[in-house]
């Protein structure tokens, strides 16, 4: 897909994202670019880790109180959790299309799908609004304010308090991802970006992918297997 | 690195800005996409299921697996990792290894408390009183191997310490008769917390596990 | 400091240089010149280094006797716990890679700058603000926990933990960007001909101390955030009666802050490197021994982080695995120590200020590393742990090792930073004062340790009072040392001679261009033809 | 034959008594194992100091720059010496590990016939429960030349039991027991320290460990730690100095972490609710046993619950003391 189809199939005689340059301290735009990606990819780490620590204190406590840890997450709603795994993975598919048309410099296109994956992002806070409100309610809350009955093992605060860690985290880092594609249309309805320029589109795609691989984890190991 | 020979005569020109030549971008079909967003509804389909069927232990590395394929995916093609530099596969995988090596290495600690010494593994019932034993844990404790009183009266190679203190001192099983103090409290009139006088056995785990000699 | 260097009537230099090129505030706190971000770090570093040993002066002056001499106990308390994490959070860890890195990595590169320039000024703006947070409990509540904010004492107790445990947060952060922008440009930003084996040791300390800060630090924000949790909304993972485990938070708490001790000492190691090769006019010995040595120390790094907890109910057998680790990462240091020591052979060694630095680090963290033996064997460690012998244990590796070595870097590159000249007589003074300060004030810890002077006290027995008397006259000693020093760098802004390109002959990148350099570091990117050590005839 | 409890107040900590220039006397059957690894880890690095910085001075002196064009060498590597300075070490470092090991382990698993003593930690007090009840704060009375076991938790944050002769320490971690054991081999008076910071009074919270002959250790077992027929004002006075309530209540009037017993007997005493209440009998038995019930205005709730360690003729006798405080 060299660029000149591209340009001929847009049919757009304007000069393809006009007010990129190469940094003056880059030698090319291959390199600016795989720079920018390796600098993504290295923030990445500091996320993955972030949540492994979390991960971390969920493997322990697990193998200590396996028991209140399975009784426990037999209160989380697996359909609710599901539905919120499908509308990540589809978000994540429109945000790979969103950076696949910017790359073409479908500029419409990539937004109609940036919008998507905005709506999904949305509709996944939405879920997580619900299975809070439920949990608030029915006292199921971390530590000193678990007040809920029926639970006959010793430690469900526990498992609670590493719930909401885990998908509060996970839920500001949507939020977070959220603000980032606004800011990203509001760029690519400026015509920002084209085949030449697209590295904030990609940038902000790993991003979100990585919190769909978060969540890809945390789904079966808090909703499904406890 | 002598004085850096200057080459003026350097065709591209890094000084200011490189016009060089545009960076052209990587496109997969669009078929590839809906694959892998296929595949991924496939997989949780699968994993929601067999968390319905029980396992055992095996739930886990089950539900462990397909998240990691799962995760694979996203990473290889979304991601494209898999037509990226191999540096930035590097990258991530460095991050699970170095988690990996976190939560083992504390599972190292977590997973082996008491094996030594097995009162270090017991937790108190009560942390405000942590001696004043609760049932379960006395009953552990007494199953736990109880010191004959002969044990303690065999004569130590080392200067033989005489016997009788060992004897006395050394806790019998069964729940000793002295009650710890009783803390009755005359009832002051508008104590709310006026403590229950709690004849409060002062057997805690102090029946010493038969731990194996050094 | 920077203050001074900006607005100090630096005599016009014949041609315009970083310095000079623009001039007012704003020109310094909205820019992306790598060199003026170094300089602001220095800056604010040496101030956050100046408040850190305030600290420990009061703490020595405190213990001149076993009950109260100037302060009560709480004062006491807040004074080393403020030590601790000013000179930890705020001047051991971002100084070198902060100050004297962002400085110097890109010009060792031939690079323009380094890959991300906004990054890295939001690193310095993160820093200042972490800071705040962090300083602003001096005001606040105070803080008493310790710079390791053990649990249950600090989810219990009152002062501003939460503030700083957020400001601490925050100076994560800026460690972070600091490390993905260093990867970055060593990775893509080299000049043509440098290759990996051609990069300066220094290059090589940093890149390593970045993977470091890249994979260690978010778990301290993990743990952070969940002190916070504990003790904001008691969720109960490291609160004993709600089911959780403080022994759990010293996991958490070390698995980051063992890596962050090598990412205090190793670019320290990379700045003895340079300055004992280039002042004993040799090329390095072992180069990729030295390299490699320094990739090893910082991955080993993350394997032995329980030889803290060896006391603290942990399992014998994680005590057993990390011990035996433990060993492993100390052979790494002792070949450096090895290289730098053939490095001195059939050389031809100056005596010049930056050396007298490196010589008194080989020195001290020599024994600095020894002792690091004491504490590795599990059974020396029953008796040695949490007492006076383990601060003088870090002391002699921190501040013997980073400081000393930050030292000799800040004169090894003062000529480049500013281009003027230090004072080398009041240098070799300040070398001296500080050296036999050092080993009066802490030699005679590892005395009171192995006696059984726990850490922390504020009364202590009787029999130690000597001891202690003996060590807070050498701190004296260690302060007027840095006094000298900061007079002599201070004077030379104004008073210094014109310092050449290159004063030390040094056949490093950064010595071929101008001291102080363009904005843009070199007119022409350099294309380089041999290693960094090359100080062989035919490249005289 | 051990000091009754109710001698006068402890006046000075016991010192540590020093063993050689380094260590402080051995005085447990594990302190000669810890000395001799210390004995052998002191002679590897002063070897190793004295290799490293003696060859750093000769090069100083012999390589110092005679001129400015001296020609150095050009030999940067030698895979012989790399492979030597990598191995070497570590041989020995394998050596220090096993040695640290051996001396570990006899430490880490208690004689099955060892003695066991029940320890709490509390913010600045220790308490030692023997297995027939007595209760003794700050002050560990063990058997010469028997294995002695100490099972300890903490009440509230983490603190850590060490006994410089005995060369032992371990943390006592609220939430969990653990344990550590020595046999004395020793009488004599000795300091336990805690060596993990617990907050203001850290560095007053000592005990002494009084190793006596196993005889006299059982009378004072079987005595319950002191006599009965004092008058109880005196024996008030022991139980405040044994408790050391005076760290927190001053008997001067000054204010310290709790209000001073100066002439409080049946005054008016405010409480931080606003109530005022008289001082009588009720009252300080009340604050004595559950000391959150009433706390007075202005002071923090953190003496330690005494309901469950002080007896009631302990309670009546420190009770006579306070009545004498004019």
């Amino acid at each position: 897909m060299s660029t000149a189809e591209t340009t001929a199939e847009s049919g757009k005689e304007t000069e393809l994202s006009p007010q990129f340059h190469v940094a003056h301290h880059f030698d090319s735009a291959d390199t600016q670019f795989d720079a920018g990606r390796m600098g993504i990819w290295l923030f990445l780490v500091t996320e993955v880790l972030l949540f492994g620590g979390l991960f971390c204190a969920f493997a322990i406590f697990r193998s200590w109180y396996f028991d209140s840890f399975v009784e426990a997450h037999h209160h989380l709603d697996k359909v609710m959790g599901g539905i919120n795994t499908v509308v990540l993975i589809s978000s994540s598919l429109t945000m790979a299309l969103a950076v696949r048309s910017a790359q073409q410099s479908k500029k419409e296109l990539t937004a109609i799908l940036l919008a998507i994956t905005l709506a999904c992002a949305f509709a996944f806070l939405c879920i997580k609004y619900v299975e809070y409100s439920h949990k608030f309610h029915e006292g199921l809350l971390p530590g000193k304010y678990f007040s809920a009955e029926g639970f006959h093992t010793k430690h469900p605060g526990v498992f609670f308090a590493i719930y909401f860690m885990m998908t509060g985290i996970h839920g500001v880092h949507v939020v977070i991802g959220m603000c980032l594609i606004t800011w990203i249309l509001r760029r690519t309805m400026r015509g920002e970006f084209s085949s030449r320029y697209y590295a904030p589109v990609e940038g902000v795609g790993l991003y979100w992918h990585l919190v769909d691989l978060i969540w890809i984890y945390l789904f079966p190991l808090l909703y499904l297997v406890g | 690195m002598s004085a850096a020979s200057h080459a003026h005569d350097d065709h591209d020109d890094h000084a200011h800005g490189g016009h060089g030549k545009d960076h052209v971008p990587h496109v997969l079909p669009l078929a590839v996409y809906l694959g892998t967003f296929a595949t991924l509804l496939f997989l949780t389909a699968i994993t929601v299921g067999a968390s319905y069927v029980n396992f055992g232990a095996w739930n886990l590395i089950l539900a462990m697996v397909i998240a990691t394929v799962k995760a694979a995916t996203v990473a290889l093609i979304f991601m494209h990792l898999w037509f990226d530099h191999k540096f930035h596969s590097i990258i991530i995988g460095s991050s699970v290894l170095f988690l990996t090596i976190f939560i083992t290495f504390t599972m190292f600690d977590t997973e082996n408390r008491g094996r030594a010494e097995a009162i270090e593994g017991e937790k108190p019932a009560d942390i405000r009183n942590p001696f004043k034993a609760s049932e379960r844990q006395a009953d552990m404790m007494r199953n736990m191997g109880p010191i004959s009183s002969a044990t303690a009266d065999v004569a130590r190679p080392s200067p033989p310490a005489p016997a009788s203190a060992a004897a006395t001192a050394s806790a019998a099983p069964v729940p000793s008769a002295t009650v710890a103090p009783s803390a009755s409290v005359s009832a002051a009139p508008s104590g709310s917390t006026s403590a229950t006088p709690a004849p409060s056995a002062s057997v805690a785990p102090s029946a010493s596990a038969s731990a194996k000699k050094p | 400091m920077a203050q001074a260097v900006a607005d100090s009537p630096i005599p016009e230099q014949s041609g315009t240089n970083y310095i000079n090129a623009q001039k007012g505030i704003l020109s310094w706190l909205l820019t992306v010149d790598h060199k003026r971000i170094g300089l602001m770090y220095l800056a604010s570093t040496i101030i956050a280094f100046a408040l850190g040993g305030f600290f420990a002066l009061m703490l020595r002056l405190e213990l001149l006797t076993p009950k109260r001499t100037i302060m009560d106990a709480a004062t006491y308390n807040q004074a080393f716990t403020l030590h601790g994490a000013v000179m930890v959070f705020l001047f051991i860890i971002p100084a070198v890679p902060g100050a004297i890195g962002n400085f110097v990595l890109p010009i060792m590169l031939g690079a323009k700058d380094v890959a991300f320039p906004k990054l890295n000024l939001l690193s310095l703006y993160l820093y200042w603000t972490g800071a705040l947070f962090t300083l602003s409990s001096l005001v606040t509540g105070g803080l008493d926990t310790g710079w390791t904010f053990y649990v249950p004492y600090s989810a219990t107790t009152g002062g501003a933990v939460v503030k700083v445990t957020l400001g601490v947060f925050i100076l994560g952060f800026s460690s972070i960007l600091t490390g993905l922008n260093f990867i970055v440009t060593v990775h893509k930003l080299r000049a043509p001909g440098v290759s990996w084996f051609r990069l300066p040791l220094l290059v090589w300390a940093l890149y390593a101390t970045s993977v470091v800060q890249i994979l260690a630090t978010p778990v301290l924000g993990i743990t952070l955030v969940l002190l916070m949790m504990e003790r904001v909304l008691h969720i109960g993972i490291f609160d004993p009666a709600l089911g959780g485990d403080p022994v759990l938070f010293q996991h958490f708490f070390w698995f980051y802050s063992h890596p962050a001790v090598y990412i205090m000492i190793l670019p320290g190691m990379g700045i003895i490197s340079e300055i004992i090769s280039v002042h004993a006019k040799r090329r390095i010995f072992g180069y990729k021994a030295i390299a490699f040595s320094s990739m090893a120390i910082a991955l080993i790094g993350f394997l032995v982080w329980g030889h803290h907890m060896f006391v603290a109910g942990q399992s014998h057998m994680a005590a057993t695995i990390f011990s035996f680790l433990t060993f492993l990462v100390a052979i790494p240091s002792g070949v450096k120590v090895f290289n730098w020591l053939l490095t001195l052979w059939r050389g031809s060694i100056k005596y010049t200020t930056p050396m007298l630095f490196a010589l008194s680090f080989m020195f001290l963290f020599t024994i600095g590393g020894l002792t690091g033996l004491f504490c590795g064997m599990l059974s020396v460690d029953m008796h040695i742990h949490d007492t006076y012998f383990v601060v003088a244990h870090f002391h002699y590796v921190m501040m013997g090792g980073t400081v000393i070595a930050f030292v000799g870097g800040l004169h090894h590159w003062w000529p480049k930073m500013t281009g003027k000249m230090y004072g080398e007589k009041l240098g070799a003074l300040s070398c001296a004062l500080v050296f036999i300060g050092f080993n009066a004030t802490f030699f005679t810890q590892f005395i009171l340790g192995s006696r059984g002077m726990p850490r922390r006290y504020y009364n202590y027995l009787d029999q130690f009072q000597p001891l202690h008397q003996f060590s807070t006259v050498g701190s004296w000693v260690i302060g007027l040392g840095f006094i000298v020093m900061a007079y002599n760098l201070l004077a030379s802004l104004t008073s210094g001679a014109r310092a050449p390109a290159n004063p030390w002959g040094g056949k490093s990148l950064e010595w071929q261009t101008a001291s102080p350099p363009i904005t843009e570091n070199f007119e022409v990117t350099p294309k380089v033809t041999h290693g960094p050590y090359d100080f062989s005839p035919e490249h005289q | 034959m051990i000091a009754p409890d109710t001698a006068a107040p402890v006046a000075s900590q016991e010192p540590i008594h020093q063993g050689s220039f380094w260590l402080p006397k051995a005085v447990s059957t594990l302190a000669p194992g810890v000395d001799n690894a210390w004995n052998i880890v002191m002679w590897v690095c002063v070897f190793f100091f004295v290799l490293v910085i003696g060859t750093m001075l000769y090069f100083m002196w012999k390589y110092k720059r005679r001129s400015e064009n001296d020609v150095t060498s050009n030999i940067d590597h030698s895979a012989r010496l790399e492979i030597a300075w990598t191995l070497l070490p570590l041989i020995i470092v394998m050596a220090l590990f096993f040695v640290g090991l051996t001396g570990f382990m006899n430490s880490a698993v208690a004689p099955s016939d060892s003695f066991e003593i029940q320890v709490t930690g509390e913010r600045w007090l220790w308490t030692f429960i023997y297995p027939n009840g007595t209760i003794s704060p700050t002050k560990l009375i063990v058997p010469k030349g028997k294995p002695v076991r100490m099972v300890m938790s903490s009440k509230d944050v983490i603190h850590s039991f060490f006994v410089p002769e005995f060369r032992i320490k371990r943390d006592v971690i609220p939430g969990q027991y653990t344990s550590i054991w020595f046999e004395a081999t020793e009488a004599g008076k000795y300091t336990l320290e805690c060596t993990e910071y617990c907050g203001q009074g850290h560095s007053d919270m000592l005990a002494t460990v009084e190793v006596v002959e196993p005889e006299a250790f059982k009378q004072w077992l079987e005595s319950g730690g002191e006599d009965k027929n004092m008058p109880p004002a005196k024996r008030g006075e022991g139980l405040f100095a044994k408790w050391q309530c005076g760290t927190c209540h001053s008997l001067d009037g000054s204010r310290k972490v709790g209000p001073s017993l100066k002439g409080l007997f049946n005054r008016d005493e405010t409480m931080n609710d606003g109530k005022v209440v008289k001082a009588d009998e009720n009252y300080l038995r009340e604050s004595i046993l559950v000391s959150n019930a009433k706390v007075v205005k202005g002071y923090e709730p953190v003496m330690p619950l005494f309901k469950d360690t002080l007896k009631d003729d302990q309670v009546d006798a420190l009770i006579a003391y306070i009545k004498e405080q004019k």
